[in-house]
């Protein structure tokens, strides 16, 4: 494996939910801690598209801010090529400058009282590449990149279709020429027919300018088609990192193999899967051991009361108890 | 009979010795008698004293005599005894009224029914400041611990300012401070028992709803008509309106000593050359405000003092015709480029108060006389005036002693001791504060007369004053019901008949 | 539940003490209550002797400590102007107040719910657009406006209602008195309570009418509909009750600004109730009864907060869950 | 790389065209009442701005009233000057019809001046408090709290105590106008800090406030450049509503006692004069300047009710 | 187009919805046609706005005015239900025809407990006393799978999770055991592996009631699992409909074999995914002819000209394309 670009070691992040002073003095609770994520480490090497599976509340998201340095991490250390990122450190802009973030919400990720070209250049600005009249051709450059029309800089962002608005989102992330772009979820409030448009795009993109990703989806089919490493998240924890294919073919945590079942295919069609038992549950108080065996069908005594460790597998690493007695180390 | 009266304030307490104040005077008037009262032509006429004369031997005794066989409403007898008492009440330090009775030194009781008063040097008309002396009940006072007037200072309430025992035509039924004071008719009453058994006094602050209440039926008679309403009120059935002249007179004064004015554009004091004065004199048109400011409600005057008091005479009175030109002439001949100045005055306190200084910022503007007016509540205004805090101001003034001794003690003299409270303008003539000093212990009424006269000259040529009018009252009442103007605007119930 | 209570219970104290430091100041800067306390005949000698006697040259802090001690035992000392203790004077004219704003308060809240309700269920009705044009008249003139034209039209001129007062009233118990048991009282009711309910029923009909129009449009309405639910049990049953939480916190809100906005109402009527008394003590410098009327104001605020937020309780099931749940 | 090439293709239109064709303008064409309101209140600004050029005399000029022409009714002679007044003339001699246009003059003043003051103050406290968040946001809405539990004629009357003590004699009159445009400015900030704080809570978890963050962007760019013109919408909304409000308090205060000099009336100041004259007949004095009140606040309530409704766009 | 031997349970025949806007009439819907069986599952996918959910709204009768069906009939069981009075068509709602929302965290009154909105809904369209509708109740919400139902019965939504609460919706939706059940995404707000939970629960209780689904959703997984046939819209047209299994592996229509081809998969290996250029038309600017052609590969001139309508082909399939009109085949290989 190359030099890694980003390096993740031991990344918690931990929210205060707990109720007012008052009520806890006499309620007699004490602090609650909602744990996002736990200990999780790992490394994304240049080019590569690293991407992020895992439910509702996992903590995908919590991730992706810390890597960008919108929430600062509760402990643990996030390197970017050897520089650390924290929020509460401050980041100089020469490091701000070579990483971007895409968003979820092609409406919301837009100004809607700016114009399109205003919006693409705003990282030309602020960090002060290239002067007002070159950060406007350049901004009508980038929408032909992506895409658009290059006369498309005077519109606002309510004249385009969600699957135009990410492209110029894209254009956004591109301005100011990023090495690591964070792309939470990009596609999921797209229809599957744009979401292939998005998907190419970001591809051909990565080609053309070494782009590394950092992909955050619940959707294992996109994960699969675009990831080269894949690591799943579990009520904030990593329970499974693997390579791309592999993960697929040979799930090791029994959560992943769930996962799997879970998902409808199309190419599967008339397959009776085996529905899952449970929802998940509540991250204030996830379960002790294992946060997974309550739901996990191999649970066993030492599931309940253990935290398992990441071990080494075929294809990479997974955290789970079961994994010491099926395979031996 | 009832009556219904309705009028824009209330009594502030029901204390006789607290609040020299014109709305307390009047309500108490109903329920206390005075020793000596004041007609509704201006003279003094008996009460609870039958007769008053300064003892031959000692010029500054005065011996009262009282009526006999009065009882106040609780039943006890009135004797020398309780008017005794009530000139210490009244000179007790949180007695409203001391400064009326500053030069009493104490009252005897000679027998039941004779008083001596003395005082600190002959006061030949120390009789004319009896009028709003109310006569309390020795006994009743001691009883209830109420021996001083109300002292709010103290922090404590007194039963007097909400009980009354009075020796008046009316016994207090109920009141609601501020909202409705009812009286009956005392049966026990010294005088000639009242038409109107029962009256109904209620405070009515906003004009237009107390003419309102008239004219839907609900008072009978209502004090303070706006002067714009008596045109529509003489014309509506069942309604009339009695007019007369009300001692108060509205005059505009002015700083004319200061060095510089607070308010002025100017680097010296406009007011201290006497050309301005005679040109602001020269322009005001006293006329045009009567006619439509005052809608006729109003006597146009150049003396700051209402006809029937003493030291009034025909010639102070006149006034020459507005004459801009002249007037302009004379401001160009100091400031060639004008003035300006701010006017205080009051928009709660007289007769279209605010409309008169309106009218006048005007007047002035005419002839480069920029004024700016800075009209505000009554109790905001005076203030003013008392810490020499305004240029030039707009102040009304009654005299109830119906003597020019009482405006120059105010308003003439300099401003020390108990003098010149009101004296605003910081006027300052040490000839004419002796004079002022002396007249107040002449005997001699004819030669006192002249030094008043002496005293009117010197204040007129200087124009310590510019007056502008003598205010006109006008009461209207339900038909029916026939009602005098009191000068001093304290109508009597007592004396209203009924058709 | 008992945290949401004294916490609220420490806010309140927080916003009195507050209010107590406002009407305070406030009232060290308007005007000079001495000269409305002596006559004009009283010397510069006797009026300064006053102003130590009260305190009035004492260092502020010193004035303010005393003005909170005392109002802590419900002493606001003796009115300047009527030199009775301030606190009787206020209870004494409460009720008027309280009776007026309560009338007017139900009427505004009764109207305001009514008309609310049915501008939103026929929102394109040419009766709705009616309402909502003729509602704003009532917020585009100035109350005392209204009041005198009311006064004319129906006690000069129709003579139908009584023009200023409050009538006849009952005395019940020592210190409530009603105009609600008289002919008389009642009729005076009406004209003040038209005029001061006018503004408040015009920004509850409103606020009703945007609150249902919102509820009206969310998913569970959709549901309910689709479940087959009659209209009556869609818009009544599911729509208003869920419009009712905001309407509740506005109206509670109302109800402190109705007690206050009776200034206005009460001078013009000569309604003797603690707005006028406020006003004619602003005017003649009464600085005891205006600061307890400011904090009388601010109790009963903070007193309606809390019933609002004890309703929202009751309305709210949501609210009973802890709150953290919420919090982020 | 398929460039797409959906988007219609026509040259794009100007700016005009463009806010002629805006669904606000449109909504605005289609509703009638929005037009009428709007002609009105052009109408009125139109008189007030330019009274000086077009009113028939300046009645802030006291110099040039004649006190005999006091009372003069519409369309009639003066008894004693003979002259004739569109509106008739006032207790001081003043033609109705320019003192209605220099009070509207006035009061527009006073309404929009204190609209902007608690608009900007408003909007700055507001903003800051749903950007900050945590303690400060609930110390700025306790005070607010505090603020609402004091209806703005209380607060104008404290505003007004507390300037009389500070201005020196003499300014009283020029200042006056001010000191009712910070009373009642100081009484309105709350709802606009209220809503812009609500609304900036909203619009800062959106994701364009992120992507900013991303970059770096200082935090009163993305407050002011960002989130502000986001939030526009309501606070311009509460502004219009506010603007009819101020006006009718700045009328109210004037009953009350406490307003502009009476030498240069607000439309307030006459409504309080003329009442006086309502029994006595001169109608004229009270019902003119209570017309163009009424007909000015209603048009800009209509108008605030109107952009509510289409400023939001479930209400279509 | 459908079996002779069974009348379908819904008929929907040349719909129109129309939407009058400022930039004119915006036909939502226009011309659509299908059959729902008995017991039979249909799947209706299409991208966002193609119309799927005024589908449901407008078989249900809640289309939003000014919204309205223009023309077009709706029969359930032979029975016309576009032209029922509201009140008539109220008792239509839950009893016959049962509705399932998207987001289950908005579709409950926050308000009730789930005991006074199920009773209230069972009292509403069956004439039992309270007791027997809150028994009723708690079966139903035992049967959607929710845990000790009788105690949580009395429970607020809110303290449900998320899978819970559209349990309670199906449970809502089903209690008055109407023929049909219309379900408008009724997992796309959920977590992937409840998602597959609540589909289950919804096939299996139908099947079991014997009461036809109208799943609309834009997971083509989802109906590749659950449904029996599928129906295809873009821009408030269909476009194709038949059995899933042959829709999915041999489309007919190009948009339809476009669409198959853009979704990832989790077995086949691509490079690149297809990728159908442009976007589905705003219904403003819907192009004349076949609303998919600028976008379409195979276009022809007529194509380009009128309107395909739905051409019935061997299998129990129908699609709305020239390529399958003989009569106009012949243009293409003149061209
Ligand atoms: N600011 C916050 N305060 C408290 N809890 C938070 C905060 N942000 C996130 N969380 C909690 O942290 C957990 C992880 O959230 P996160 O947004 O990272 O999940 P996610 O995997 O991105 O989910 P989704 O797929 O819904 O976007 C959740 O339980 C969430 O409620
Ligand atoms: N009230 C309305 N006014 C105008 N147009 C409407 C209205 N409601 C829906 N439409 C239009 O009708 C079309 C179909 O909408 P519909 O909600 O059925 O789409 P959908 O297929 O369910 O999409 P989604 O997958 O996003 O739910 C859309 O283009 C929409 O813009
Ligand atoms: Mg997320
Ligand atoms: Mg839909």
């Amino acid at each position: 494996m190359p030099d890694p670009l980003v390096k993740i070691e031991g990344l918690t992040r931990r929210f205060d939910v707990s109720k007012p002073w008052l009520n806890r003095v006499i309620e007699r609770d004490d602090k609650q801690f909602l744990t996002a994520n736990a200990d999780v480490s790992f490394e994304i090497a240049k080019g590569e598209t690293f991407a992020l599976v895992g439910e509702s509340g996992s903590g995908k998201s919590t991730i992706a801010k810390m890597v960008v340095g919108l929430l600062p991490p509760s402990a643990g250390t996030i390197r970017f090529d050897g520089q650390r990122i924290d929020a509460s450190l401050g980041i100089p802009r020469s490091l701000r400058r070579r990483f971007q973030m895409i968003f979820q919400d092609p409406f919301a990720s837009l100004n809607p009282r700016w114009r399109v070209g205003e919006i693409i250049s705003e990282p030309i600005r602020t960090f002060g590449l290239m002067n007002a009249t070159d950060a406007r051709a350049e901004a009508a450059r980038l929408l032909e990149v992506v895409g658009l029309s290059a006369s498309d800089v005077t519109k606002y962002p309510h004249e385009f279709s969600g699957g135009q608005r990410q492209r110029i989102a894209i254009a956004r992330a591109l301005s100011s020429k990023p090495e690591f772009i964070v792309c939470d979820e990009p596609t999921s409030a797209l229809d599957v027919s744009v979401q292939a448009q998005i998907l190419n795009l970001m591809r051909d993109l990565q080609d053309e300018f070494g782009l590394t990703y950092l992909l955050i989806s619940h959707d294992l089919s996109v994960v699969r088609h675009m990831a080269t490493r894949i690591g799943v998240l579990y009520l904030g924890r990593l329970v499974e990192v693997a390579q791309g294919k592999r993960l697929f073919a040979e799930p090791q945590h029994p959560y992943t193999r769930m996962l799997l079942d879970a998902v409808p295919d199309l190419a599967l069609s008339g397959r009776r899967r085996r529905p899952v038992e449970g929802e998940i549950p509540n991250p204030i108080s996830p379960p002790s051991g294992c946060a997974f065996h309550p739901r996990c069908p191999l649970a066993f005594d030492r599931c309940r009361t253990e935290i398992p460790q990441p071990r080494p597998t075929p294809a990479g690493q997974a955290a789970c108890h079961a994994l010491d007695d099926m395979v031996p180390a | 009979e009832t009556i219904r009266w309705a009028r824009v304030a209330d009594a502030l307490t029901l204390d006789p010795h607290s609040q020299n104040e014109g709305p307390t005077l009047t309500l108490l008037r109903h329920i206390y008698s005075t020793l000596v009262s004041r007609n509704a032509d201006g003279t003094l006429e008996p009460s609870l004293a039958t007769s008053w004369e300064i003892h031959p031997d000692d010029p500054s005794i005065w011996v009262l005599t009282l009526r006999e066989g009065v009882t106040f409403q609780d039943g006890s007898a009135f004797t020398a005894e309780d008017v005794v008492f009530s000139y210490e009440r009244v000179l007790h330090e949180s007695s409203g009224f001391r400064a009326i009775h500053a030069d009493v030194e104490g009252a005897e009781a000679i027998d039941d029914y004779t008083v001596h008063v003395k005082m600190s040097g002959p006061s030949p008309l120390y009789p004319n400041n009896l009028t709003n002396f109310f006569i309390v009940d020795k006994d009743w006072a001691e009883a209830n611990d109420v021996v001083a007037p109300q002292n709010f200072a103290a922090g404590e309430e007194n039963f007097a300012v909400r009980n009354t025992n009075g020796t008046g035509p009316y016994k207090l039924v109920s009141r609601d401070p501020e909202v409705r004071t009812v009286m009956e008719a005392f049966d026990g009453f010294w005088g000639d028992a009242p038409a109107a058994t029962e009256v109904i006094y209620q405070p009515i602050p906003e004009a237009a709803t107390r003419i309102a209440a008239l004219l839907s039926g609900e008072v009978d008679f209502v004090q303070d008509v706006p002067v714009q309403d008596i045109a529509r009120l003489e014309q509506t059935d069942g309604v009339k309106v009695v007019t007369g002249p009300e001692n108060r007179n509205l005059f505009f004064s002015y700083d004319m000593t200061s060095e510089k004015l607070r308010s002025s554009n100017v680097d010296d004091n406009p007011f201290s050359h006497p050309e301005i004065r005679e040109a602001m004199a020269l322009t005001l048109d006293r006329d045009a405000i009567q006619k439509v400011v005052m809608r006729g409600q109003s006597q146009p005057s150049a003396a700051p003092l209402p006809p029937f008091v003493n030291g009034w005479t025909e010639e102070m009175n006149a006034y020459d015709a507005p004459d801009v030109a002249r007037a302009t002439e004379l401001v160009k001949s100091v400031y060639p480029d004008g003035f300006s100045v701010q006017l205080d005055c009051p928009n709660d306190r007289y007769l279209n108060d605010e409309a008169i200084c309106q009218a006048v910022v005007g007047m002035m503007g005419r002839i480069g006389i920029d004024v700016s007016l800075n009209a505000q509540s009554r109790s905001l205004h005076f203030p003013l005036i008392e810490k020499w805090e305004t240029d030039f101001y707009l102040l009304g003034w009654g005299v109830p002693t119906f003597d020019s001794a009482y405006i120059f003690n105010f308003l003439v003299h300099t401003r020390e001791d108990s003098y010149g409270a009101y004296n605003g303008g910081k006027y300052s003539n040490a000839e004419v504060d002796a004079k002022i000093e002396e007249i107040a212990t002449m005997t001699d009424l004819e030669a006192r007369d002249a030094v008043i006269g002496e005293i009117w000259d010197q204040v007129m040529e200087d124009r310590v004053f510019l007056n502008v009018h003598n205010q006109l009252l006008a009461y209207a009442v339900k038909d029916g019901l026939n009602i005098e103007v009191h000068p001093e605007n304290q109508p009597t119930m007592w004396t209203v008949t009924f058709d | 539940m008992i945290a949401f209570i004294i916490r609220r219970l420490i806010q309140s104290i927080i916003v009195m003490v507050a209010v107590a430091a406002v009407s305070f100041a406030l009232f060290r800067f308007v005007g000079d209550p001495i000269n409305s306390m002596v006559g004009q005949e009283a010397s510069i000698d006797d009026r300064q002797a006053l102003r130590d006697s009260l305190g009035l040259n004492d260092p502020i802090i010193t004035q303010f400590g005393r003005f909170i001690g005392n109002a802590l035992q419900g002493e606001f000392g003796i009115s300047y102007r009527l030199q009775m203790p301030v606190t009787e004077l206020i209870m004494q004219r409460l009720p008027a107040t309280l009776e007026l704003a309560l009338v007017s308060g139900t009427l505004a809240f009764i109207t305001g719910l009514g008309l609310g309700v049915y501008t939103a269920l026929r929102r394109r009705g040419v009766l709705s657009n009616v309402i909502m044009t003729g509602s704003l008249i009532g917020v585009s003139l100035p109350t005392f406006l209204i009041g005198v034209l009311l006064i004319w039209v129906f006690a000069v001129e129709l003579r139908w209602l009584p023009s200023n007062g409050r009538g006849e009233v009952v005395s019940i118990g020592s210190w409530w008195s009603t105009g609600f048991l008289t002919t008389s009282g009642r009729l005076a009711l009406i004209l003040p309570a038209i005029t001061l309910g006018l503004y408040q029923m015009t920004l509850i009909m409103r606020l009703v009418r945007a609150e249902l129009l919102e509820v009206l449009r969310s998913d569970f309405i959709k549901f309910a509909r689709a479940r087959g639910l009659s209209a009556r049990a869609v818009n009544f049953g599911h729509a208003l009750k869920n419009t009712l939480v905001p309407v509740i916190t506005i109206t509670g809100l109302q109800l402190g600004s109705i007690i206050a906005f009776a200034i206005i109402t009460e001078t013009v009527f000569n309604w003797p109730g603690v707005g006028a008394l406020f006003i004619s003590s602003v005017r003649f410098v009464d600085v005891p009864v205006m600061s307890a009327y400011l904090m009388m104001i601010a109790l009963i605020f903070v007193i309606i907060n809390l019933i609002v937020d004890l309703l929202y309780y009751a309305v709210d099931p949501r609210l009973r869950v802890d709150r953290a749940a919420h919090s982020h | 790389m398929t460039p797409e090439t959906q988007a219609p293709q026509t040259k794009a239109p100007g700016r005009l065209y463009r806010a002629w064709d805006s669904d606000l303008a449109y909504a605005f064409r289609t509703a009638p009442v929005a037009i009428v309101a709007t002609l009105v209140v052009l109408v009125v600004v139109f008189c007030s701005v330019f009274a000086p050029l077009i009113a028939p005399m300046n009645p802030y000029n006291p110099a040039a009233l004649n006190l005999m022409n006091g009372f003069t009714p519409p369309m009639e002679p003066n008894a004693f000057t003979g002259e004739v007044f569109l509106l008739g003339a006032d207790g001081q001699g003043r033609d109705m019809l320019s003192t209605i246009m220099y009070g509207t003059r006035t009061s527009l003043f006073v309404g929009a001046m204190a609209v902007l003051f608690a608009m900007v103050m408003g909007i700055s406290i507001g903003l800051f408090a749903g950007w900050r968040g945590g303690w400060v946001d609930s110390a700025l809405m306790r005070i607010a709290d505090v603020q609402l539990a004091f209806p703005a004629i209380l607060i104008a009357l404290l505003v007004f105590g507390i300037a009389r003590g500070f201005i020196p004699d003499g300014l009283r009159d020029q200042l006056a106008i001010w000191v009712l445009i910070v009373a009642i400015g100081l009484s309105d900030w709350v709802q606009f800090a209220r809503v812009v704080r609500g609304a900036s809570m909203v619009e800062k978890n959106k994701e364009y406030v992120q992507a900013a963050q991303v970059i770096g962007a200082h935090p009163l760019k993305i407050m002011f450049r960002h989130i502000l013109p986001n939030v526009m919408g309501p606070v311009l909304v509460i502004a219009t509503i506010s603007l009819a409000l101020a006006i009718i308090a700045e009328a109210t205060l004037s009953f009350l006692g406490v307003g502009v000099p009476p030498t240069q009336p607000s439309l307030g100041t006459l409504i309080r004069v003329g009442q006086g004259f309502l029994i006595s007949g001169e109608w004229w004095i009270l019902l003119f300047p209570a017309v163009t009140l009424l007909a000015l606040a209603l048009s800009v309530n209509l108008l605030g009710d109107w952009l509510r409704d289409a400023l939001n766009p479930r209400l279509r | 187009m459908t079996d002779a031997k069974t009348e379908p349970l819904l008929s929907v025949r040349d719909l129109v919805v129309e939407f009058p806007t400022r930039r004119g009439v915006l036909r939502a819907l226009d011309r659509v046609s299908f059959d729902i069986m008995p017991g039979e599952v249909l799947g209706m996918v299409g991208e966002s706005g193609a119309g799927k959910s005024i589908t449901g709204a407008s078989i249900i009768g809640l289309i939003e005015p000014p919204g309205r069906i223009a023309s077009g009939e709706i029969r359930l069981k032979g029975e016309r239900i576009d032209t029922l009075g509201p009140e008539a068509m109220r008792r239509v709602r839950g009893r016959r025809i049962g509705m399932v929302f998207q987001d289950p965290l908005t579709s409950l009154n926050p308000l009730y407990t789930v005991a006074q909105q199920l009773t209230e809904t069972i009292r509403t369209h069956i004439d039992i006393s309270k007791g027997e509708a809150r028994k009723r109740a708690i079966a139903l919400l035992d049967r959607v799978g929710i845990p000790a139902a009788a105690r949580r019965i009395d429970d607020y939504p809110h303290h449900f999770s998320g899978g819970m609460r559209q349990r309670v919706v199906i449970a809502l939706a089903l209690c008055a055991e109407p023929e049909l059940v219309i379900a408008d995404e009724p997992t796309t707000a959920l977590d992937v592996s409840v998602q597959s939970q609540i589909i289950e629960v919804l096939k299996d209780i139908c099947a079991e009631r014997g009461a036809a689904v109208m799943l609309i959703t834009h997971d083509m997984g989802v109906i590749a699992e659950t449904a029996d046939r599928v129906a295809v819209l873009y821009a408030g047209r269909m476009a194709e409909i038949g059995p899933v299994r042959d829709v999915i592996t041999e489309a007919l229509h190009p948009y339809t074999a476009g669409l198959m081809g853009s979704i990832p998969t989790l077995t086949q290996e691509t490079d690149r995914l297809v990728q159908i250029p442009g976007a589905m038309p705003r219904l403003h600017a819907i192009p004349q002819g076949c609303a998919f052609n600028p976008r379409c590969e195979r276009a022809f001139a007529p194509c380009r000209e009128t309107r395909p309508d739905l051409i019935s082909r061997e299998g129990g399939r129908d699609v709305a394309c020239w390529l399958y009109d003989p009569a106009r085949t012949g243009e293409l290989r003149d061209a």
